[in-house]
Formats: C-alpha cells, structure tokens, sequence
C-alpha cells in the first residue's frame, strides 16, 4: 500500500454502519497502519442517515474529514445519490443491492451491487449484512487481511458476543464469495 | 497501580481525553452535553465510578464550572468540558478561578460559531481562550492537541501545568479531533502525583489559619498586588511555551497552525515539496503561553508567512505581534465547520509564492 | 391511493369532502424528527389552534435549542431562536415591546427545566401573558439522550448507563407543580399527545392557552408528557406504551391551575 | 357505517405505525415497499374506513388527510365552517 | 464599664461568671455591616453552633456576592467565596469530593432567588447534604437597595420608585415554599432574628440543620426573614418593627419540612 | 418634539447615559443591578416611564442579555448595561445576536477584575469588548467615551451605528465615567430617526414570509456563508473607524489611550511639553473598528509609541499590529482599580526619552 | 433578683439600639460621647441587669458579654459546660 | 484662577458631603468652568463615611480620581486623618469642629476648625451645617462666587424645596461670618 486510501461507509441508522468502518480501521491500525475513523454526528443522524469516513496510510493522516472518496460502501439510496458525486476518478461504489432502487450511473466508477441484505437472511442473520459488504468491499480493496480484522473484531466485540466471531468471519467470507461470483458474472 | 505497557487502541478523541482523565486520578467532573463533546460526559459516567471519580451532570454550565470551583478549590483534581456556547457561559467563572488560582481542566471542542452555529469542527474561539473571553487580566494555560494522542497526552500535561502554576489550565480542541478514532496509546493511572495543596478549603485544623479563596479585593491597592502577582506568574509561564516544527530550517514559506489545522498544513507542506516549494510548519502546541520566540525564529528564514486557521483569523494576531513586522504574514481560513482541504492550503502557497517572485522581478 | 403531491392542492375524491387536513399554518415540508416523535404532533396541534384562530399574523414564536431547533422551520410565524435554556426570556423581550402580540415559547425539558430553570420561573413569577409550550420527553434528544431533570428514577439514558439514582443525579423535577405555585401563573396543565383521545384534549388546553394569553393575566403553562423513541431505545408504539406505564404515573395529566378556579 | 378515505403523503410517512395502532377499524398497515427515505409508509388495506380522523390526529409528521362521505347538508356546513 | 479590649482575654467582674460571649469562632473583628443589619446576628448564630458542636475543623463556608460577600472574614472556618448566584454549585462542588465534611452556603435573596434561582432549585433537587442560609432582606443590600425577587407589592426601592408593581415586576417571590416542594429538601424552616425569642428559636433551626446534614439524607434550607435598614431607609428598630408589620405576613415563621413530618 | 437648545448640566456619566438612551427613543431596557452602573437601571426605572420606555429589573444578565434578543429582534430600540462579571455572562447571549444581527447598545461600565475584583474603574475588558468575549467570529462595535458628554452622545452614536450595520453596538467606559459629574449638554429627544426594521419579529403579514432570526445553520456551507456575510460587514465597518488625535503632528513620543486613560495622558503630554518633550496623543474612540491606520501614521513620525491602558497591557496589542514592527511600543498600565497619574505617565514617557537618547549616541 | 452585668466592646458598637430595646429592665442606653467609628455607643445606665442575656442576643455586632452571680455550684457547671 | 483646585469633602453619610461637592460644582460650571464631581462609591459607603472629590480647573480635567488635594473639608475624625496626609504643602485642611476629637497636626498645611453643627443648630436647622461649611470654605478659597453657589442651589434643589433657598443662603452667609472672626481671632 502505497498511498492512503479514503473510504465513506454510509446508510441508515442501525445498519452497522459505523461498526464496519470502525472494524476496518481497527485491523489497519493492527497491521501498523495509520488511521483515521470520523463519523457524522448531530441531529443530521436523527433524519435516520449514518456515515464515517475511514482512512488508512502508510503515512500521518492530515484531515479525517475529506469530500472526495476512493471508495464508497453504501447501503441506502440516498447514500449512492450523495456519495456517488464524490467519488475519485475510477473510484469503487459498492451498494447494497435490496435497499437502492436506482443504481448509480458514473461511467469512470466501478460499480458494485452486493445483496448483502438477502445473504444476511439466508444465513440467519440479518444484522451480519454489514460485516458482509465489509467482506466484499476488503475481496476487492485488500486494505487489510482478513486475520487483521478477525483480531480487530476480538478487540471491539465485548467479552460476552464473542461467541459471534464464528459467524462474522462466515460473513465476510460469504461477502468475499459473493464479488467473486459476481465478477465470474454467476450472480446477477 | 501497576504501569504494564499499553497496548494502542483505536479510540475517539472524546474519549480518550475521558479515559486519560481518569488515569490522571481526577476527583471529579461536572459538564453539561453539548454536542460534540458529550461522549467526554457519557464515557465518565460509565467509567467514572470504577476510578471512585465523582462525575455529575450539572445544570447548566454555569454550574458546572461553579462546581469545578468548588470542587478545584477544596483541593480536587477536576474537570469539566463543553463546546463553544457552553463554554461561552463559562468566562464569568472563568475569570473567578483565574483570579482565585483553582487550578483546573477546562476543555472546549469547538465548533462552528457565532452563535448555536453548527456543530462541525472549528477553531472560532482562540481570541477566546487565550485573550481572556471573561472581564480582567487573567489568562489561562491553553493547550491545542493535534491528534487523539495529544487528546490523551494534554489531559496529563493540563494537570501538570495547572497544579504547578495554580491556574486553570484549557483544552482547545476541535469537533473533529473529538469524534474521530485514531490510534492512541494512553497514559498509565497513577502516574502523574497530586502535589499538596495547603490552600484548599478542607476544613481548618486547629492550629493553622483557615483558608479563603476569594477573587474580591475592594481596595485597589490590594486589587493590583493581587493583579501583579497574577502577571508574575503569567510572565513565568513563558518557558512553558511549546510548539513543534516541521522542515522550518529551509523553508521559504512558514505554515503557521495548530490542532487540526497543523495537520493539513503538514499535508500541503508535503505537497508542496513535491512541487518544488519549500515549506514548512510551526505548529504552536501551546496557545497560552504563546510561543512567539520560536515563530520569529521560523519566520526569520523565511521569506512569507502563511496562518491557516479555522476561523476569520485570530492567531494570526499573535503570529503578527511575534513576526513584528519583519515578514509578511498571510491568512488562509475557511469557517463555519468546514475544514480547509491540503489542496486549498497548498494554492495559497502557490499564489504567495508567485506573488513574491514576481515582486522580486 | 392518491399519488404524492402537496396537500393543499389536493381535492376530495368524488363523493367525498375534506374532514381533516393539515394546517396551512404548518409548512408543507418534511420534518426532520425521528419517527413517531411526540414533538411533531404538538407542532401541528399549535398550527391548528393558530390558524382556526386566526391569528398567524399576531403570533411570534421562540424556538429554543433542542430537537424543536428547527420549529421555525415548521411553524408558519415570526420565530427567534432562543439561546439553549433562554426561550421564555427572550419571549419577554418580545412580548414587553408588543403587549398586543400573542407570543409563545416552545421548549424541551433539558431547556426549560435544567439550564433554563431561572428565567422558566422568573418569567412565570412575574406573569408574562406568553404561553409555554413545554415539552417532557424526559431526556435530552437533540444531544443524543443524556439525562433530563425529568428523567425518571432507574430510567437509563446515556449519561445514567446504571439507571438514573438519586444519591449521584438527584430526583425528577416536577416543575409544572412548582409553576403551578407561582402567583404570576395563570393557566397551568398537563396533557399528553399518544392517543387520539390525548391529542383531542391536548388541543382544548391548546385553544385554550392561546385565548387565555389575550386576558393579560399571567402565564399559560402546558406541559405536553412525551416520548423520544430515539432516546428511549424504543420503536414509537414502546416508546408509547412506556410513556403511558411509566410516565404517567410521575406526571399525571389534568390542570393544575385554571383561571377562576384555584 | 359511514364511509371515508385516507390520503398518505408517502414521501413524508416515517412508518411510525401511530396511525395503524390508532385506526379503530383496522384499517392501516405499512407498505412493503420504502419510500426516498428508507421509511416503509402506511396504506389503507381495507376500505372499511370511517373517515374517523383518529389517524390524523395521532400522525406525528401531519401526511395524512381524511376524506367522508358526507352525513347531510347540515353536517357539511359545520365541518367547512 | 471595662475598658476596651480584645474579648476573649477578658475576665468575669469580681463575684460573677460568664454567661454569654460571642464564639471565639467568629473572628473578632469589626464588621463591615450597618448598624442593626440583620447578616452579623446570623452570622453569630451559625458560629456559636460550630463552636458549641464542635465541627469548625470540619465545616467549609461558602460566601456569595452580596453584603455577606466578606462573611469569610469573620467566620472563622475554611471558606470559598462565589460568584453571585453560585453558592450551593460551588458547595455542591466541594461537598462531593468531601462527602464527609459540613459544607454550608449563606445567601441574600438576590443570589440565592434571583440569579441563582437555577442553582437553587437544582441543588435542593439533587438532594446535596448541606446547609443553606439563607437571608432574606427583601432587596439587594450590597448593591444599593435595589428591588430582590422577594421586595413586597408596593414596596420602593431604587428600583421600583413607585413601589413594586405586578404588572411591571412580578410578584414577590416565596422560593422556600418552592424549595419544600422538592423531594431533595429534608429540613426546610423559614426563622427571623429581630426580637430574642426569634433569635432563640433561630439558633435552634440552625442547630437542627447543621445535626442533620449528618443524616446525609437531602437538602437543609433555612431562611431568615431579615431586616436591611439602609436599604429600606429606616433606623433599625424601626426595620424590625416594619419586618413584624409588612414581612411577616408575607413570609410567615415555622418550619415548611421537618425530617419524619410531612 | 421641540429641539429647543439644550442647557448644560451636571450629571453622573451613568445618569447622563441614561436619559440620552430615553432620548435615543430607546424602547426598552433590560438589565440587573451592579456597582458601578445601577444608577443607569435606576435612573431609567424613574424616567423611563415619561417616555414610554419599558424598563425591567432582569432576574440575572443572562436573561437581560436575552430579553435584549427577543426585544431587539422584534424590532425594538433596546439597550442593557452592566459592569465587568456580569458582561461576562453575557456573553453567549452577545454571539448569538451578532449573529442573528439583532442592532442593540450593550454599556459595560467596567470595573477592575478579574473575577469578583474590585467596583474601582478599569479598563481590563478591552480583550473581551474588542475580540469577542464569546464564542466564534463575531465583533461587537465598540466605542469608549472619554468623558460624561460622550456617554450621552455616545449612545446616539451606538444606536446609529448598530442600526446601520444590524450589530450590536457596545459602550466599553468604566467606573469613573459612570459615577463622576461633569458639565453635560444632552441630545435632544426625537433626533434620531427609527430605521425600518423588514426583518423583524412582528407577526407576519399575510403576505410576506416569515421572518426568523436564528444563529443556527446547521449544515457547514451556510455557515460558512453567514460567516463571510459578516466578516463583509466587518470590512465594511472598518470606515466608521473614529479617533482624536492631540498635537501628534510633531510628537516624539507618541502617546495612544483610550476612553479616560486618553484624558490622563493628555494631560501628560502637557506636563511633557512643558519639559520641551514632544510628546502627542492619539485617542482611539471606536475600539472596534479600530483606527489603525491613525494609529500607524502617527506612530510613522514619532520615534517612541507608548501605550497607557488601566489593565495590564490589551489595546497595545493593536497598537502593535497596527504600527506592525516600524516604531518601539511601550507600555505603562495600572490594574486593580487605580487609576494612573499624569506624573506616572510623565516618568515613562521621560524615561523613554532618555532611553532613546542613550541609544541614539 | 439575679445580679448581671454586661461589657460592650464601644469601639465596635454601632449604636443601633436593638440592645436597648431588647432590654426587659430599661437599662441600657446610647452613649453621648461617639466612638471613633461616629457612632454613639451602648451603656448600662442602670445597676438593675440581671444578667438576662437577651441584649446579647440581639446584638448583630457580637459586642456584648454577659456575667451574672452564680445561682449556685449547679448552674455554673451547666454554663460552663 | 490660574490653576485647577482639587478639594476632597468627606465625613460620615447623611452628613450632605456629597450635595456640598455638587453645589459647589454646579456652580463652577455656571461660571464657565470645567468641573469633574466624584463620589467614593460602593460598600465602603456602608461603613458609614462619604466622601467626594471636586476638581475645578480652568481647562480640561484630566482624572476625576486623584489622591493629592488643595484642599479638605472634613466632617469626622476618620476624614481629618485620613486626609490630612493627603493634602499638597501649603493645603488647607478645613474641619467641623464638634465631630473631631484629634485635630490635624501637620505644620505646612492651614488648619481651620469650624464649629458649623453648633452654628447649625442655633440656625434651628442641623442639616445646614454642611452649608457653612461650604460658606467658610468659598471664604477662604473664593473659588466661586456666592450668586453662583445660589443659582446652582436652585437648580439642584427640587422645586418643592425652594422655600429653603434663603436658610441656605444664610448658611453661607453664617460661614463666611465664621471665617472672618476665626481669622480676626474673636471665635476659638
Ligand atoms: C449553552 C448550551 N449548552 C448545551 C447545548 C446543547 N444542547 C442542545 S439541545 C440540549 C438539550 C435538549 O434537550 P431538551 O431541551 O429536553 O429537548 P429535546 O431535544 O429533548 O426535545 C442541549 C444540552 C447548547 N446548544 N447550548
Ligand atoms: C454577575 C453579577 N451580577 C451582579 C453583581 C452585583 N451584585 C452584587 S451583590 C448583588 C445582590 C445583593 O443582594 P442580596 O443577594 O439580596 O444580598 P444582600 O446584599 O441583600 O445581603 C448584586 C446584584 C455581581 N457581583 N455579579
Ligand atoms: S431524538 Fe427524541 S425528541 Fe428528538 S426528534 Fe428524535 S424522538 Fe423526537
Ligand atoms: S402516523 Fe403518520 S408518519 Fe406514522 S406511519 Fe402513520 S402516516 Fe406515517
Ligand atoms: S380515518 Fe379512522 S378509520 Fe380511516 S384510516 Fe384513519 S383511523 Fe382508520
Ligand atoms: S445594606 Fe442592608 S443588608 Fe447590607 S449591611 Fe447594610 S443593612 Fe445589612
Ligand atoms: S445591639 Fe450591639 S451594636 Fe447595637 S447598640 Fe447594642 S451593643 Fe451596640
Ligand atoms: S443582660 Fe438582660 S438585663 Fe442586662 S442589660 Fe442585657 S438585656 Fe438588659
Ligand atoms: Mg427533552
Ligand atoms: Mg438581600
């Protein structure tokens, strides 16, 4: 890893949204990397949106608070709409497939759809969705092992949820499964 | 208490300054939520009592800053923390604590002003904190972190300077710096001593004097001593000054900025080597004392000045006063919340570069 | 179902007529409170009274600091944002230089009952003919649910993780009683909004309020009990159901002052 | 039983589920689809309503408005009164 | 008569014994009070309870802005002096991190019922175990005679020339009966100190609170009907004799809340 | 009303402020008692009603400052005054309506402080008045009357300039001026116009939109934006800059004071001209905006500036910005109350004569 | 009756005259001289106190001091307890 | 007069200190001159003393506070002592004679006592005193003229009070009287 790289994971409340950034900034920072995690905050989370921005470098992070993204992980419509204005020159958006309607449309993005939401059910658990997209945001942007955020998930989850690691590592190796289907051209 | 390595850990700016406080042995805390700084009061709350720290939500934050009087002056470590129009409320009892010498910790995440303003991250209150925003001649001790470290580290050296100087010792911070999660590695518990303190209000044993803390001198004469030792002590507290400097040995264009801002100017300054341009930042680490000697020093060398702050410019006063005229000193802010971008910064650069070899032509 | 437009412009369907719609006095906009909040249906609630009484071009409204912020950007009046705890202050402001103005102040109870507990009293004391709005959601929502001098023994919000306990954060504060025993106030009640049958006599204290101001007699002084589904850690049918189990009980609903009466 | 109708500014509709606890007839429920804000809205699934406007009167964000057939002359004035 | 001098080298006259001398805890100094003012008569009374319990090592004062602003020159225990209206947050500050000391505050009407209403309210609120005196004189002594929140109807000071108007300011202001309202209050009493049984049931008040505050079980507030003879512009006998008429009636004697009554 | 030439009086600088306010048309005034100002509530209390003035006895500056808000945003002429901790208090109260753009006259009568200080005259706020006491980019303009006259027609002038620029004006004086008498002739009543007021809160006619004042933006872009529309008023404001300059022309010694140090130091400069020291004097009489420009090129022909402020060294700081390096400043200040002599002023300006000398061999 | 006396300390006395009121035997009075604050002073114009205590009690400057003839070695221990 | 005069008034309140400085600079300013009046101020006036500073000058006045006088005019023991300290050499120190004990000792002053209670109560009206005092002061230190003193006593006094304009006039008139015969030796 050469230079930083600035991703926005952005949804609704209650999505994981700042837990998934949260846990890929932990596993840099694991594999000695310098990070920056910076949430939206206030009342603009009471119209129900949630965002962070998360940067990762080889070198001392300036601002955590940036407009222009690398990548971005969306998991709701407005955030494609928002986000996708934002993104660099062959940036990645990565969105969630049930929850936007209308997909994003910049040609120089790639531009990925991750049902992450229907995966998360047919493994029982609706909530692991993010730890999903996660899963297949690091099988296309390897920012960090998956060991790393295994260890990252060891830290962050309390004592008493780590019965759940299990279940989270599956989930991101489903969400990696899934691009790789998905570029094998199997799903959609 | 046992002083094994910490491990780093990823944690917001909010809290590692709460959880530093309470390895800095604070008595007590009182504050008020405000946003962006209520996690400093939430993460207390939860963690406090573990630390036997009392922490209270306060009314107001005018009696927040009156129970840090009380509670500083009967010989507590305390603490308390807000954000722009909070700290607003503050100044009156501010000016008392200077004047009766509680050393304390008052934290300010500033964000967007004036007025209710916005809650993104700023630096609009540095005339504020370091000129004095309540009545008289006082100031305090204001440290500026740059990073969540610095978030943790400055809880400690507030304490230090404060109990040292008998002076309320200040936190100006940012928004940003207060929300974000970077890598900190905190300070061990038990490790900073709490001095005496014959002057707190205890209670009066026998055989000694008892103990008033006050700030009401009706006679002037007794008001200006008062006021004389106060200056004493601020003339003293010039050798504190601190800052840290980055590639200023050569530079043509000295960035001068501090807590978030210096970060970006570091930025800029990269990217302007890149093109050629020698730049470099000073970045005060101390507000109050301000380190004048060491941005004249800088500015010395250099041939142009630029301040970048988040604000209309209000240490650019102080970079003014130090430079004294001997360089031109340039202003670079955006306001509001927004945080000035490297690339903003950088063409500033790049304009006073061009500006100043054209007048040489 | 209709397709979506804005309302005034909408016509009955045939056979039918209109029997409920809107105030025109609250612009038609999206509000930005959490669902089912509490704080939306008394914003409407006031608007009616307003525009059934026809007097949008006499009212002046203070929003203060707290989820209700924004008010003004709801409430189709002349509105001044007050400093956080400040709103009844500033409303005296107003109302002293325009006596013939009916003026309101619409706050929270971290605002009205915490930083703003001297001018709340004060005000009431010297029987401002304003009309509080006062709102108790039992915590502080716009800040992101910290403790509210209402919030209720045991009750947990972010800054009582353990519960709220008396010893270390001190007992709820009923200050619609204490109002209630000031000389200077006029009209005093406590309703609620979480039921149709709330909301019905909810509007009547409303109505009332707002008539009683041109008397001139002193302060008019509504509590509304409400929830905060966000705060609470609630959907909004808990948050509901809670306030009723749990709210109630601590702050019961009826007048406890009304002019002639007492 | 008098017959009414519901509009729902589905755009505005948070989902809150007030108005389908609060409609006596049972007659609301939320929409499987979600609005531009990511809100399921409330529908009328039945058309036993009553234009009651207890609905209305519960709906926290005002996007909802009642429609009756009217009872007779006289009750038409009082209402438009 | 003696000569004069320092009174505690003093010895009883030939064939007699002491009976009463003022507590060697209260400095001997002038004070700065006018003559008859009714602050040196309380102020005599709190020290003759330290000194008589026994609690001066352990008793820290509180001293606001007021005319008591210099009481810590002649009380003689470890004291904190206020900003105005602050007394019992800067006592609550200092009792939290010594739960174990007697912390006491000694206000006027204008900083314990004006600016400090806040703090007032909320401190008794929270239930903080310590005393408050509390000097009600009916106007700002310190400041010049200027109405306080508790100045009588019709009463003039320099700030209500033509005597105090409802309309225009409000009416008096019975915060104790406020202040027995909350559930903080443990010991609430309203006592004067004008005539020597005042003075005696007075001190008895104050004895109880200092005892109680041990109980650590809420608030003791006392307040002193008080005279201010250059405020009011009288002699001070006939201050006492317009405090029996005029004060009396409005702020009447007795305890509002007793610890296991009520 | 009759404009019938006035007949000088002698009044209290507190007294003949207030009667100018009810003359200014002031509609209300709302403050709290504190020495040394009450005799300005007092006086209107007595008055006020004459003129159909409200006046009311706040139950703190906090709720004075905020009664100002709401009075002032509905349109009114409206004015609060107190002395040095109660100004601190109200300062929250300040940045929001700089914000919100209410015009209104703030006096503060300064006393010496910090904290409870002392009631004696002092000129320790000059930071807060001048920098903003409060949080985030805002000004306050500020004028500093140096005698009882200009504390009445000061007033006007406040009212004039706030209602111009929609800022609230602020009247820095201190305790000597508010309590001496001195020959005053008052400005007639009904001199200065009522400016119509579109913005305010009166009840909003049918058809125009509402009108709202709010300090509240929440997204950073329009804070920003209100920001800049500020600081243009800011530049803007810096034409009404005012000073009054005293035999500067061919000063040495160039003596710069303000409000009633300025007058002490007049009369230095007298005691020096009678030594054959030429010794000037530039009074800055707006503090904000201030007369830099005067400042410097007055500073440019002198060889010494020396600044004489009763506090311990603020107004120099924009002496120095404004002279920027070109000329030595000096200071001599007392605190506490005291207010400097002629004689002391004489001593340092003698002593920087000589020490210039000795340099200049 | 009980013999008492009483010492004022005059140069602290403000002469404010709540003492002679309090007084149930009439016997005090102000001075005529003033002490060096201006203010005339408190006196004991009789030989009838009895040591009663209550101009002490009144006293907002603390400048009284009682004595009184033991009633007997009972009543003295009690007061000096 | 050449020069600027500055006296100090001082004594106990309700002893008319203050009015006495005020009439005497009103009528100052009547004559033209510059004036600057101030009182000691605050809660050392609860101590029972008064006191204000006249300054009467033929050009602008510098400081209205100042601690070195022409002359005193004390109405306590405290005053003289205070002030007598205070007085320039060759001052004059001009006290009542009835309220001071210890009279003022210095050697470079002038040193008047005027007995204007006992005066006053022979007048029938104790609260003139204060006028004589100011009558035997203007006769030493003609500073103004007596028609001045009474124009500005008829506009300081409220017009209900007019009746009184002649007593005070005489009490000016009984001061002066006074000084003369000190000086001639008659009284003391
Ligand atoms: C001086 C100041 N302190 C704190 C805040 C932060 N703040 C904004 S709203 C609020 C409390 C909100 O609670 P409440 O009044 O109960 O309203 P709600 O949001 O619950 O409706 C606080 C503490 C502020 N804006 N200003
Ligand atoms: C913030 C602030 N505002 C105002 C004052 C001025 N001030 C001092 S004491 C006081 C009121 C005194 O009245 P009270 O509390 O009743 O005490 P009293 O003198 O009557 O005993 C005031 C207004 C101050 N010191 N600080
Ligand atoms: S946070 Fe609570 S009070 Fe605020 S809008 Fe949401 S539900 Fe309503
Ligand atoms: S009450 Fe209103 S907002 Fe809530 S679901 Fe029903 S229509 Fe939607
Ligand atoms: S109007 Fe009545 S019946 Fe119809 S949907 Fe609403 S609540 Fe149900
Ligand atoms: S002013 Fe009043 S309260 Fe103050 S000391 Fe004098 S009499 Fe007492
Ligand atoms: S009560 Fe005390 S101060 Fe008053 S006259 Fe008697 S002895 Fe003197
Ligand atoms: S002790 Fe009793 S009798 Fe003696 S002087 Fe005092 S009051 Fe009078
Ligand atoms: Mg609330
Ligand atoms: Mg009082």
């Amino acid at each position: 890893m050469q230079r930083s790289h600035e991703i926005i994971f952005a949804g609704f409340g209650g999505q994981g949204i700042l837990s998934m950034g949260q846990i890929l900034g932990y596993a840099a920072m694991i594999e000695g990397k310098e990070v920056s995690w910076m949430p939206s905050y206030g009342p603009e989370m009471r119209g129900g949106t949630a965002n962070c921005i998360v940067i990762i470098s080889p070198g001392r992070i300036s601002s955590p608070i940036i407009t222009q993204f690398d990548s971005a992980v969306a998991l709701n419509q407005p955030s494609v709409e928002k986000f996708e204005k934002r993104l660099k020159s062959n940036g990645l958006m990565m969105y969630e497939e049930s929850t936007v309607i209308t997909p994003p449309t910049r040609e120089d993005l790639r531009i990925l759809s991750i049902p992450a939401v229907s995966e998360a059910i047919a493994m029982g658990k609706k909530q692991v969705a993010n730890m999903i997209m996660l899963g297949a945001f690091l099988s296309v942007q390897p920012l960090v092992r998956k060991e790393s955020v295994m260890d990252a998930l060891s830290k962050v989850l309390p004592e008493r949820h780590h019965h759940l690691l299990p279940l989270n590592e599956q989930a991101l190796d489903v969400g990696k499964g899934l691009v790789s289907r998905i570029e094998a051209g199997v799903a959609h | 208490m046992s002083h094994k390595p910490e491990q780093p850990r990823l944690m917001k700016g909010n809290e590692a300054l709460a959880e530093s406080a309470l390895r800095a042995g604070i008595h007590a805390y009182f504050g008020y939520p405000i946003t962006p700084q209520s996690e400093i009061l939430e993460y207390l709350t939860e963690h406090g009592r573990q630390y036997g720290c009392v922490v209270l939500q306060a009314e107001s934050e005018i009696a927040a800053i009156n129970m840090i009087y009380g509670a500083g002056g009967a010989g507590g470590r305390v603490m308390t923390s807000s954000s722009s129009p909070g700290i607003s409320l503050m100044q009156e009892g501010l000016s008392y604590m200077a004047c009766a010498e509680i050393p304390c910790l008052v934290v300010n995440v500033n964000r967007g002003g004036p007025g209710l303003g916005t809650i993104q991250p700023a630096q609009g209150d540095y005339f504020q904190a370091t000129k004095g925003g309540g009545h008289g001649d006082y100031r305090l001790i204001v440290l500026a972190p740059s990073s969540v470290q610095e978030m943790a580290d400055f809880v400690f050296e507030g304490f230090r300077l404060a109990e040292k100087y008998r002076n309320p010792a200040f936190i100006l911070t940012d928004g940003a710096l207060g929300q974000m999660m970077e890598k900190v590695i905190l300070p061990p518990a038990g490790s900073l001593p709490h001095p005496e303190k014959p002057w707190a209000t205890v209670g009066k044993p026998k055989h000694r004097e008892r103990n008033i803390l006050t700030s009401l001198h009706i006679e002037s004469e007794k008001m200006e001593k008062v006021n004389h030792r106060l200056q004493e002590k601020y003339t003293a507290l010039q050798r504190e000054a601190r800052h840290e400097a980055f590639q200023t040995d050569d530079a043509e264009v000295l960035l001068v900025a501090y807590g978030l801002s210096a970060r970006i100017c570091q930025k800029a300054m990269e990217l302007a080597r890149e093109k050629g341009i020698r730049a470099g930042v000073l970045r005060p680490i101390t507000l109050y004392p301000f380190p004048s000697k060491a941005v004249a020093g800088a500015a010395e060398q250099a041939s142009n000045v630029l301040v970048v702050e988040l604000n209309s410019g209000q240490m650019i006063e102080d970079v003014k006063l130090a430079v004294n005229g001997r360089r031109p000193v340039h202003f670079k802010g955006r306001m509001g919340g927004i945080i000035i971008s490297p690339e903003e910064v950088l063409a500033e650069i790049e304009h006073i570069v061009e500006h100043t070899q054209v007048e040489h032509v | 179902m209709f397709e979506d437009r804005k309302m005034e412009t909408m016509t009955a369907p045939a056979g039918m007529e209109l029997v409920y719609r809107r105030p025109s006095t609250l612009v038609d906009t999206p509000m930005h409170y959490c669902p089912g909040c509490s704080h939306g249906v008394v914003h409407r609630l006031i608007m009616e009274v307003v525009e059934e009484t026809g007097i949008q071009e006499k009212t002046i409204g203070v929003a203060p600091v707290g989820c209700s912020v924004f008010a003004y950007n709801y409430l189709d009046v002349d509105m001044q944002e007050a400093p956080h705890g400040r709103a009844t202050a500033v409303a005296t402001g107003i109302k002293r230089v325009h006596p013939d103005k009916i003026v309101f102040t619409y706050q929270g109870d971290g605002d009205l009952a915490a930083i703003g507990t001297g001018e709340t009293i004060h005000t009431v004391n010297r029987g401002e003919s304003i009309v509080v709005v006062f709102i108790n959601n039992a915590i502080y929502g716009m800040t992101g649910g910290q403790m509210a001098p209402t919030t209720l023994l045991g009750m947990v919000t972010s800054t009582t993780p353990f519960g709220r306990e008396q010893p270390v954060m001190g007992y709820p504060l009923k200050i619609t009683e204490l109002i209630a025993h000031l000389p200077g106030a006029y009209f005093v009640t406590r309703q609620a909004v979480h039921t149709t049958a709330h909301v019905r006599k909810a509007k009547k204290a409303l109505q009332a309020a707002f008539e009683y101001q041109g008397h001139n007699k002193g302060t008019c002084f509504l509590e509304f009990v409400s929830n905060c589904p966000s705060g609470w850690k609630m959907t909004p049918l808990e948050a509901n159901d809670w306030l009723e189990k749990n709210m109630l009980p601590m702050y019961p609903l009826g007048d406890l002052k009304v002019p002639g009466r007492n | 039983m008098i017959k009414g109708t519901i509009h729902v500014s589905i755009d505005i509709c948070k989902g809150c589920e007030l108005c389908i606890a609060a409609c006596p007839q049972e007659s609301l429920a939320l929409s499987e689809q979600i609005n531009k804000k990511g809100y399921r809205y409330a529908v009328l699934i039945k058309d036993n309503c009553t234009g009651c406007v207890n609905c209305a009167l519960v709906c926290p964000d005002a996007v909802i408005t009642v429609y009756r057939e009217p009872k007779s002359a006289k009750k038409r004035e009082a209402v438009e009164a």
